[in-house]
C-alpha cells in the first residue's frame, strides 16, 4: 500500500479540500447570534456567526477556526448542511452526525436529514480516532451554543 | 549497545500496527516495558503475594522484603545517602503535590515565593498555582531564552531578594528536550536560602541522576516512564526535610499510633505512604531499574544522544518544519511543528504508517504560547529506538507535508 | 458455586509454604488475583501499553478505551448513577483523604463536625483528624456496643445539634465483620443535614454495593481487596458534589488550560485524576469485576456466610479463645485472641503449618482498646476458602494452645 | 512433621520456658535509671530498671512487659546476660545480637561475648521472620535508652 493509500480513506479529498479552502471561513458582515468553541486538550478554537431567517431558520453560516484538518473542513460541511434548517433540525443533525463519527456507522434517522449527511459521510472514519470526535464536533457544540444563545461551548 | 538485543526484551515491539511495523516514538508519554518487568509483576502475584509490613506471615514477609528491596534499588539509582529518604507515590505528579503541601503548607510562610521556569509540564507548575492561592506563597517563573535554555541572568535575579523559599525545576524538558543545569541552579538557590526540588520525569530516563553530587533537596520521577509500570512513583528529599514536613495523607500504615485526640506518625519515609501501597508497582520498579542498570546509563546516553543527533539532522532538512528548542545539553525528545498541517493531522497521518508520536500541548501551555504555538508533535526516544525508526519518521513527514500542500 | 473451580483460577492456591499447603486466611488485609487478572495487566503490556487520552496514536487510543472501559465496569458494578462520577485513586486511604481535602477543606466550616464510629480503619481516622487541626472541624465518635455494633441511639444523639456536616463511617468492620446498617445512617444524617461517606474497603468484596440504593453520598475502596491488582481505589462520589469540590492535586491531566495567573479544570472526574493514572491497574480491575461479576455477588455471598457461620462455631469450641464482635450482619472476617499466646505468636505458629492469618491491631488501635486488647488474630476469607482450611486453622489453634500452656 | 516439630526450631524450650515464667520479670525496688520501649505497631511495651554497680556497670535487671513470647524471653535472657557488663560492653552485645537475630548468623564479635551470645542463641531463628526481630531487639532498646539517660526508645 502506499501512503496515499492509507491515508486516504480518513481523509478524504473532500475533507482535505475543505480543510485547506473553506468556503464559510469568514466572520459574517451581519450575524444574529455567535458563540465560541474552545478545545482546550487541543488547542482547537471555533467562532461561528448565524443569521437566521424571518423564520428563525438558518440563513447563512461562517466562522473563523483555528485547528486541525478535520475541524475546519467540518465546521465548512456544517455550514453547508445546516442552511434552511431550525433549531430543533440542526440538533437532530448535530445528533445523527455525532453518533456517526463516533460509531463509523449513519445511525437510524429522518429522512430529511439524508442528503446532509450524505454529504457528511466522509467524516465516519474519524471513529477510528476516539481522541478526533471533539474535532469533528467542536463546530457543532458551537453552532448548538449559538442558537441556544449561550456563548461558548467545549468539545472535551 | 546491542539495540537488537534490547528489542527482543521488550515483547510489544513485535507487534504490527495497521499491518504496519510499530515504529514507537512515544516513550516520553510512557515507556515500554521489557519481559522482566512484566515477569516479575505476574511472578510476584503467582507466588508470593500477600499486603506488605505487619504481615508475619510467609508470604507478606517475602512481599515485604521485594517492595522493601525496591525502595534500596531506588536510594541506589540516585545515590541517595539514605534508603528512608525514598518515598513512594503514584507518579511525579504526586511526589510534587506531596512537596507542596507538606512543605509549601507546612514549611513556607505567605510572602515567601516558589520559583519554577518556564518550562514546566503542568505538574510542576498547578501545584504552585494552588498553594499559591490556598497559602499565600507568590508564584515566580524564570524566563527562558529563544534557545530554549533557562535564562540564567533572570533566574538570578529573582532569587535576589531572598524572599524564594523553593525553586521547583525540571530537570529536562519534555518538550524542548533541554537539559538544565541542576548543580549551578542549586548552588544559586541555595545562596540565596531556597531549597531545591527538580522534576526528574524526563532526566531520569536519560541520565544517570546522583542527588549527591547535585545537592539538590528533592528529586520527583515516575515509574512508567523508566520502562516500570504505572501507579508508581518516587520523591527523594533530605531526611531533615522529610523529618521536618508534616505528613500528607492520613491513614494506615503512616501512623505510629492512633487515638481519637491525638495520632504519631512513623519514621521516615513511613509518615509518607499513607494506606496500602503499590506493591507490585515497587516490584516491577525494581525490575526496572535493574534492567538499565545492568545496561548502564553511559550506554543509554550515548544511544540517546546519537538518535537525537541523527534526529535533528534528518528533520532539519525538511522544508517548512520547525524545531522547538536548541538547547546546548539536550536529550531524546523532539518537538516539531509542520507549517502546512496541524499536530494533530500530523500524528493521525503517521499513526496509519503504523509511527506513534504524540501530538498536543504535552501539558506544557505557557512554554507552547511561549513559543507561538498551542500544540506540536513531537518524537521521543527510548533503548529501544533505532536510527531506521527516525528515517522512517522523517520520510514519512516528508510525505504527510506534500500531502496537505 | 464450585470452589474448586475457583481455586484453580488462583495460580498462588497451589504454592506450598515451608513444605505445607498453603491455607491463606488473609484476605482481608488483601486478597489473591486471578489468572485474568494477571493475564490482562500482563497482555495490556505485550500488546496495546501507552499512556493515556491525547495519545492520537493506535497504542494509546486502544489503552484509553480499557482504561476508561475500567471505569464502566466500577459504575456498573456500584449502580452508580453516571460513569463521570468514578475517581480513580491509589487506594480507600486517597480515596478518603481527597474527600478530606477537596470536601472537608472545601465546603465544611470550621466548627462543623465529622462523624466517624468506634470501629474505623486508620484510614477513616486520621484524614478527619488532620482535618480537624488544619480546619477546625470537630471530630465526633459514635459508640459501638459491646457486641460490636454501631450504637444508633448515640449515633442520632451526635447528630442532633445539626452541626455534623459530614458521617464517615465503615460499611463493613475489617476487625469485627460488622456490616453497618447503611440506609439507616444514611437516612438519620440526611435528615440531619450532614452527607454521608462509606469506607467500603471491606464491603464491596462480600455485598453487591449499590449507591443508589443505599443512598450516600461519597462511597471508597480499594482494588487490591476485591482481587485486583495494587495501586488503584475507587472513590464514588454524586456529581453535584464532585462538581462543587476544588480539585484536590493538580497537574498534568486534570486541567483544561493553565496559563501563569489561573489554571480551569477539566470536567469530571478528570478533575480529580492529576497525572499519568494507574492504567495497567485500572485494566487489572477491570478483569477483576468482570471476574467477582461472573461468579456472582449471591453466590459469592452465600459462600461466604456459610464460611463464617462454620468459622464462629469451630472456633468458640475452642478453650480459651475469645471472638471479637457478635454483629447480626456480618462479613467473612474473623478476629480473636486466645488466653494463653500473644496474637504474635499465634500468627507465627500458625504460618508454620503453613496458615496465614493477620495478627496485630489491623490498623484499628482505638478499636482494639474499646475492647481492652492490644492486639488480635484475625482469620479471613475469600471466594477461593474452603471450609477445610477452617478446620486446619481450628485444629492448629488448639495446638498452638496447648503449645504455650 | 509433627506441630512441634514445625515450630520447635524457632520456639525452643529457653524461649518458652523465658517467655512464661520469667526470672527478671519484675520492677526492681532500687533502681538507678529506668527507660521505657514502645513498639506501637504490635502494642508490644516494655519497661527496664537498672541497678549499677560502683564502676557503673550493670548489677541488676528487671523489667515489666506486655507483649509477645519472644519479646519477654528476649528481656529476660537480656537481663540475665548483660549483668557485670558496662555501657559500651553492653552495647556491643547489643549489636552483635541484632545481627543475629537480623542474618541468623552470629557476626564476628569479641570473645568476652561468647558465652552470652551462646545463651542468646536461641533467637538466631527469628531472622526468618524480619517483621517479629523488633519483637526480640524492643527490650535492648529500652536497656540502651535507659543507659544512655534517654527515657524512651521504639523499636519500630
Ligand atoms: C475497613 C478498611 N478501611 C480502609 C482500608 C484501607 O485500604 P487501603 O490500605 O487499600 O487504602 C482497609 C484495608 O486495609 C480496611 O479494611
Ligand atoms: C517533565 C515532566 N514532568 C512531570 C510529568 C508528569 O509525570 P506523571 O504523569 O507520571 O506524574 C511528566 C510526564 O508526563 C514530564 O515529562
Amino acid at each position: 500500500m502506499t501512503f496515499d493509500d492509507d491515508v486516504r480513506d480518513l481523509y478524504q479529498e473532500v475533507i482535505l479540500d475543505h480543510g485547506r479552502k473553506p468556503r464559510h471561513g469568514h466572520r459574517l458582515a451581519a450575524y444574529d447570534v455567535t458563540a465560541k468553541g474552545d478545545n482546550p486538550m487541543c488547542g482547537d478554537r471555533v467562532e461561528v456567526f448565524v443569521k437566521l431567517d424571518a423564520d428563525g431558520k438558518i440563513a447563512e453560516t461562517g466562522f473563523e477556526a483555528r485547528g486541525c484538518a478535520i475541524s475546519v473542513a467540518s465546521a465548512d460541511l456544517m455550514a453547508e448542511t445546516v442552511r434552511g434548517r431550525g433549531k430543533a433540525d440542526t440538533r437532530a443533525l448535530f445528533e445523527t452526525f455525532r453518533e456517526m463519527v463516533r460509531t463509523g456507522k449513519c445511525p437510524e434517522h429522518d429522512a430529511g436529514l439524508d442528503e446532509s449527511l450524505e454529504r457528511l459521510e466522509p467524516f465516519a472514519g474519524v471513529h477510528e480516532y476516539p481522541s478526533r470526535v471533539k474535532c469533528a464536533t467542536l463546530p457543532w457544540h458551537a453552532l448548538v451554543a449559538a442558537l441556544d444563545g449561550t456563548r461558548e461551548a467545549s468539545s472535551e | 549497545m546491542n539495540v537488537e538485543k534490547i528489542r527482543r526484551d521488550f515483547p510489544i515491539l513485535s507487534q504490527t500496527i495497521r499491518g504496519k511495523k510499530l515504529v514507537f516514538l512515544d516513550s516520553a508519554a510512557s515507556a515500554q516495558k521489557p519481559r522482566v518487568v512484566i515477569d516479575a509483576m505476574r511472578e510476584a502475584m503467582e507466588t508470593q503475594y500477600a499486603n506488605v509490613h505487619r504481615g508475619l506471615h510467609w508470604m507478606s514477609e517475602r512481599t515485604t522484603d521485594a517492595y522493601e528491596a525496591a525502595r534500596d534499588a531506588v536510594a541506589a539509582l540516585m545515590n541517595a545517602p539514605d534508603r528512608d529518604e525514598i518515598v513512594f507515590v503514584r507518579n511525579s505528579t504526586e511526589a510534587i503535590n506531596l512537596v507542596a503541601h507538606s512543605f509549601g503548607r507546612g514549611m513556607l510562610k505567605p510572602g515567601q515565593a516558589v520559583l519554577i521556569s518556564g518550562m514546566e509540564h503542568h505538574s510542576n507548575i498547578v501545584p504552585w498555582q494552588m498553594l499559591r492561592d490556598a497559602h499565600g506563597t507568590e508564584l515566580r517563573v524564570a524566563p527562558i531564552t529563544d534557545s530554549g535554555e533557562l535564562d540564567m541572568a533572570a533566574f538570578e535575579a529573582l532569587l535576589s531578594d531572598g524572599r524564594v523559599g523553593l525553586v521547583a525545576i525540571t530537570h529536562m524538558s519534555n518538550v524542548l528536550g533541554t537539559v538544565t543545569p541542576a548543580e549551578r541552579i542549586v548552588s544559586l538557590a541555595h545562596a540565596h536560602g531556597a531549597k531545591v526540588l527538580f522534576d526528574g520525569s524526563q532526566a531520569i530516563v536519560h541520565r544517570a541522576i546522583d542527588v549527591r553530587a547535585i545537592g539538590c533537596d528533592f528529586y520527583a520521577w515516575t515509574g512508567h516512564k523508566l520502562y516500570g509500570p504505572t501507579g508508581i512513583g518516587v520523591l527523594w528529599a533530605r531526611r531533615e526535610l522529610l523529618e521536618a514536613m508534616p505528613p500528607f495523607l492520613g491513614g494506615g500504615e503512616m501512623i505510629s499510633s492512633v487515638t481519637y485526640e491525638k495520632s504519631t506518625w512513623a519514621r521516615v519515609p513511613y509518615k509518607f505512604e499513607a494506606g496500602t501501597p503499590a506493591i507490585l508497582e515497587g516490584i516491577g520498579l525494581k525490575a526496572a531499574i535493574d534492567y538499565v542498570r545492568a545496561i548502564g546509563y553511559d550506554e543509554m546516553a550515548a544511544h540517546e544522544a546519537s538518535l537525537t543527533e541523527h534526529a535533528l539532522a534528518r528533520l532539519s532538512r525538511i522544508e517548512g518544519l520547525r524545531i522547538l528548542g536548541q538547547a546546548q545539553d539536550r536529550g531524546g525528545v523532539v518537538a516539531f511543528a509542520l507549517d502546512k498541517a496541524h499536530a494533530h493531522d500530523v500524528a493521525t497521518l503517521l499513526d496509519r504508517q503504523g509511527i506513534a508520536v504524540r501530538a498536543g500541548h504535552h501539558c506544557a501551555e505557557p512554554l507552547m504560547h511561549r513559543f507561538g504555538l498551542d500544540s506540536t508533535a513531537r518524537a521521543s526516544f527510548g533503548i529501544y529506538t533505532t536510527h531506521e525508526e527516525i528515517d522512517a519518521l522523517a520520510a514519512s513527514l516528508t510525505r504527510v507535508r506534500e500531502f496537505f500542500t
